[in-house]
């Protein structure tokens, strides 16, 4: 049967090619992996995969010593729970058959129906399977970074649940509104190349509910919190930004001229914003400082990831000028003013950043960069920017919401922070029974 | 002239400060000890193999003075540094016999 | 003449493609380099690479201050040595012309005939050079990962000979049992997709041996023996993780459905084992520990390797349940029993890891996910499982004998520890003339 | 119009395959991006980009604690200055169209025109902006490199000037001498495959100038100058080998049988040095340290790069074996000889690596390896060696040269150096308000 | 009241510990110092630049106690820190004035 | 015999060093410190959050010795450490009453 009919492919396609029409186009129906694109994916989603372990040390170098495990622990916690819950079900929840423009139906629920073979309702050119793995990713590092703003207080059996029902209950439907087939924020035109709503918003503005809802951190008398080990911090930075370009290029799903825009504008937003951070703080104290710039590279990254795959840039460079100064004003005073222990700053750099940047998208997008886009305000269409309004609004109400009935519904069955003297001995002893660093010529404990 | 020898919670450092600032005494040396007393254990897991804490990050706070504020000093730090708990420290004082400041040759107390 | 009978080539291609006829398979005979592959192996290659300074890091984190370097210097020293040995006759042994289906020839001896062009014998669509490379990166692991067994005690200058004896004598030829052409477990159809056998448990085991034939570590009185730098262990192991997608999903030596599955269960497999040894400590004492956390990723990493093309998402969820608590209990327990000093647990995780994997794969291969595999003991095949125990039997023969006959040998020129004082000094200084940290305010050593 | 005449090209393309000519060369005028190719040189990018955290980590753990996150900043702040400059006018400069095979024009200034289409002047098969991302990442680690040469003494505003004043004057003619169509040593028939001249003599004989310009470190008696943190050290060297592998492979523009050649001479050569300097430190003092054999892998990696797509593997460790020692000797005797204090020998390393690969370039290279290339002396060509002279000489004299001008013209406006007073209390306080490490039980700081 | 401050190899602390611990003698805090006496020196080198070792890193241990457990407390750390080897440290004795225990405010004796 | 502290600049540890040993003093004991005294603070900022130093990186420097060698030390200490400045330390003394030298039981003038 199939060979009868086999004559019949091969002239057809021998006529499009003559025609000029796309072949791809015509094998829409049974579509072939391009072994570039998911080459290109598939080392992506190991980029991105490393961007937690660089978060844990971004995150565990800001800590004091007696926290850092308990630091980096959540970030590996959240590789390990987001990992096996995404296979389970939260990729479905996230990408399945649509239902009502909320949420995804359980089609692909432990991973049935996924296979080596691309999914063309996403991505057409690399096997569904590299969709659901360079996705993943993404649902792993955006609940890792709200732990930046509880840190150093959290139990860790508690963390465990908030991990879980926060990617179940908040990301996997977010990533479904905006990137989800028939997701209402999808349908309504809103721009988010690579999860400055579903990823930063969502988890900037999780992380301040938690902070606020657990309360700032103990400290007798003035003790100071300030970073223990900084080089760590440099070198997580440096590991972010390295994982960044297949977060952004990547999210152009294949190995082509938008994923090289979008690799483009993220380098040139990164640096602007180092910059510009760094330029804020000079102005402000006189002195530009190595935590200064690591912090303007993230909130560079944070506000362009949004727009990646829609500006020019000439815009990049833009939003990395005023996001940096932005997000050193957000950590610098108006914490200090509304009195929130934002530990990390996950808020303060994620939240705001995140919101500007899907602000900016709406203003600065452009159909030259990306013909499937839209245009922004700048380029004659107001209206995106209100369609920005809204996911980011959405993103905002959803996600505060459900993150305080989270934390409200664990607090009645256990308390939500350590002990004052737990806390005071520190997350590593107490919650993990060890000990980050042993340099000393003379060792305090005992073999039993 | 005493040396003061307080070993303290490290937490309690910074309101020590501040207290021995009130009283006008600036002078002192400070640096990481570990110690054990009546405080209880911790244990320490490594791949299963456990392990005991019997030694316990404390602060040591020396400060030279005159005899005669001694007195002050060592109620500023009780009060501050008494939790009542295990742990808390203690305060040993020793004879000093002489004191120099280097950058003026200074001595006693002057150069506190 | 060339261009003279160019018209024909060219016409039976055009024919080709009319009837359909895959292109490649005519040029079976000349090859063609597919650059998607090739782009994904040469980066894995990388990320491979990228490994052995992961598991400098994750071992060096583990030991006491004073062998930091010591410990750093062993994998740094495999990177050397193996890479050089490699290129001169470790590829050739490997993979050369097979004789008596134990050892490969010495055609490509010095990299004589290795060149851009494929070598469809092992890989149709990379370059002969890029099939070397990938390999070689194994090579190096695998013999930096024994050093975990024996660490804080073996001299340099022995340590250096070991290597390269080691690779020459264990690894070479049984990567040519296993791996290649016409090599005798190949035949016999032992499934090891990326090393259970030729890496995980020939390290395993062959630590091992050496650590039972060095000794124990002398500590005066009860002096513990505590990881000096946990940070630095947890980048080791994220950087494991992070490389171990290139070992796997690499292994399918192209970019295609297959690597991309065996992508999606290496990561499910870690997941999974980091949550079951945490589960398993939870249980006996009460704590999660970052150490224990990462143990279990390296655990699941090695339980999934020979499985990773072979088994599906369910299957590797399977297997990491089971490989955490299984590893947690031989080092935590049957260490201790038994009494060998596996400084590392080299044996514990990659022994046990490797041997549980290997088995596992006989049991949970399916042909739904690799045609080009075999069915285990679940799907039908209880044969499988035969052959995979002969495999492991093979390697945990064959390597410890080996290894014991190595350092029997060596033992005769010179002793294999160091001594007393020296171990009380630490490797850093004694064998290294060096001192890894210099955190005080006041310098111990002055300029001659 | 367009659609009018397609028919005609599709008509010329089918002939074209009919009579065997390469499609490429007739779509020179429209050539098509390959995905194996784009995604190769994307990851090669970041892998290059992730050199420089990686340089700030090697270099870093060097320096004394007191001055990490200065030397830690050097790195950041060219990622982030150059990152800028290289977008608005550095690339233009570099590869823009050449006027007097000197530099290259305006045409490409703020990325006008940089589009995702190929540009073949430089490389038919990936986005424009592609080639100038990998670019770009060279650019920065040069600036970067020259740091180790005057670290621990200059003001960060001076360094921030010399950067920008650097790239712009010194790197981006220089890549258009060498890399540029029509610049004037690419005409003359240089070969650099990846930067000897451009990336490593540069930087090098300018850290040389700036070590001697700038004086030496000042200490009081003889406060001996050792690595803080060699750990961090081995990671900063690890992390470049394996960017190495972007660096040299991602040169060949393309992922075929050139890059693999690369590949495996970059890892060969690098794991030879590692092992002759060793044996040098070995025959000189007894011991081998960790230090010199990361010095040595970074001595290979500089050599091979201007060789890394001409030579063989045989050569390639030919040129490890004699670069090793020579660097060694350099960095040992002759610096310590001539009093210069190039503080973390970036020209005992760079330069005099640099100036070794370029010139066995010009005997090594073999057009059996790269028929694009030329023979070098040993395959009959004494011509080559000449060439590279003049490149070398070239690249020495306009590096030195324009370095001692930049630094005499900032000296008008400011100290180059910070004063005695901040160089006892180290770079971290006093030009960042920062301390690396917070490690004590005791906190010294208090928050206002 | 005596203070004894022990120099010790830090391989030893841990029998000491449990030594004094058999004694009865808890209280003692431990810190890490550098010194310098008879032991000789080691060499180090970093790219081909020779250091001396000259300050070797050594544990220093503190204990305060009553003027007649002293001479029990000198002699098991003389027995177990003894290698007869260059650098196994010293022992040196002070006068101390006064302790007090900060969680109770006791002095003297009952203070230890 | 006397027990010699002096606190100095960090950066003077290697000149005190080699004068010492020309006064044939080898033995010392050497420890990582902070202090404060005149010295006035710097800044430090994160994200920024402005924090003062008030305690500064200083060297501690142990010396027992006979009464009759005390002067010596001291005024070698005196003459390298003094700049001056503020924060150029302090030398404190102290009586000793006993030193053994571990690896002989020496005691006294011999042990040292
Ligand atoms: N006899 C002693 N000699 C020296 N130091 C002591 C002595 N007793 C206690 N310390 C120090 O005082 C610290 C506080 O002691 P702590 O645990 O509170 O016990 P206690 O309850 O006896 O005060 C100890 O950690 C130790 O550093
Ligand atoms: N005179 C001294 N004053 C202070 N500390 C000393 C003195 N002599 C020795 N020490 C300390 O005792 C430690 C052990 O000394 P050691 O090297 O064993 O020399 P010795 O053989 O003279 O005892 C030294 O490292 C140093 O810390
Ligand atoms: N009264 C004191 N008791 C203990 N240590 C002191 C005292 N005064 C000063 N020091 C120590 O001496 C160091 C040097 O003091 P410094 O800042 O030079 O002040 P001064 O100018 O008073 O000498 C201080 O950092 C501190 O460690």
């Amino acid at each position: 049967m199939k060979t009868k009919w086999r004559w019949l492919y091969t002239i057809t396609t021998l006529l499009m090619v003559m025609f000029g029409l796309p072949i791809i186009a015509a094998g829409a129906d049974a579509p072939v992996i391009d072994t570039g694109d998911t080459a290109f994916i598939m080392i992506s989603t190991a980029l991105v995969m490393i961007m937690t372990p660089g978060l844990a040390l971004f995150y565990g170098g800001m800590v004091r010593k007696k926290n850092v495990l308990g630091t980096i622990m959540q970030s590996f916690a959240c590789m390990a729970l987001v990992s096996v819950q995404w296979v389970l079900i939260g990729y479905t929840i996230g990408f399945g058959p649509d239902i009502n423009h909320l949420i995804g139906g359980m089609q692909w629920m432990g991973m049935s129906g996924v296979t080596g073979d691309p999914n063309p309702l996403y991505s057409a050119t690399i096997p569904h399977s590299v969709f659901v793995l360079f996705q993943l990713m993404f649902a792993i590092i955006t609940v890792a970074l709200i732990s930046g703003a509880f840190a150093e207080r959290m139990r860790f059996s508690i963390f465990v649940a908030f991990v879980l029902l926060w990617t179940t209950f908040v990301y996997d439907p977010l990533a479904h509104w905006v990137w989800g087939v028939d997701g209402w924020l999808r349908n309504l035109g809103a721009l988010d190349f690579a999860g400055g709503t579903v990823v930063h918003i969502s988890s900037g503005i999780s992380g301040l509910i938690a902070c606020i809802v657990l309360g700032r951190r103990r400290a007798s008398g003035a003790e100071p919190m300030v970073p223990h080990n900084l080089p760590i911090t440099m070198l997580g930075a440096g590991l972010l930004w390295f994982g960044w370009f297949g977060f952004n290029a990547g999210s152009a799903l294949g190995a082509n001229g938008l994923a090289a825009s979008a690799f483009l504008v993220t380098n040139t937003c990164a640096a602007t914003a180092a910059i510009s951070w760094a330029a804020a703080e000079w102005l402000h104290h006189g002195k530009t400082t190595a935590l200064g710039v690591a912090s303007g590279v993230v909130a560079g990254l944070v506000a362009i990831t949004p727009a990646a795959g829609f500006v020019s840039p000439a815009s990049s460079i833009l939003m990395g000028l005023i996001v940096g100064p932005l997000c050193y004003f957000a950590v610098s005073k108006i914490k200090t003013k509304l009195g929130y222990d934002d530990s990390l700053d996950a808020f303060g750099i994620h939240g705001v950043g995140g919101i500007f940047g899907a602000l900016a998208t709406g203003v600065l997008a452009s159909t030259e960069i990306n013909p499937a886009g839209f245009d922004g305000l700048l380029f004659g269409n107001p209206h995106q920017l209100l369609v920005q309004l809204i996911a980011v609004a959405a993103t905002i109400v959803f996600a505060s919401t459900v993150t305080f009935v989270i934390l409200k519904v664990l607090s009645v069955f256990a308390p939500l922070r350590v002990s004052e003297e737990e806390e005071e001995t520190g997350l590593d002893l107490t919650q993990h029974g060890e000990d980050a660093y042993s340099y000393g010529n003379s060792l305090s404990i005992v073999q039993v | 002239m005493k040396k003061i020898e307080a070993i303290i919670r490290p937490s309690k450092l910074d309101e020590v400060k501040t207290a021995l600032d009130e009283l006008g005494i600036r002078g002192m040396t400070v640096s990481d000890v570990k110690g054990r007393g009546l405080q209880e254990t911790e244990k320490q897991y490594f791949r299963g193999q456990e392990h005991i804490i019997d030694l316990f990050p404390k602060t040591k706070l020396e400060i030279i003075c005159q005899d005669n504020s001694a007195e002050d000093i060592i109620s500023r730090i009780l009060s501050i540094c008494r939790t009542k708990k295990k742990g808390d420290g203690k305060i040993f004082i020793y004879p000093a016999e002489r004191v120099i400041r280097i950058s003026t040759r200074e001595e006693g107390g002057a150069a506190l």
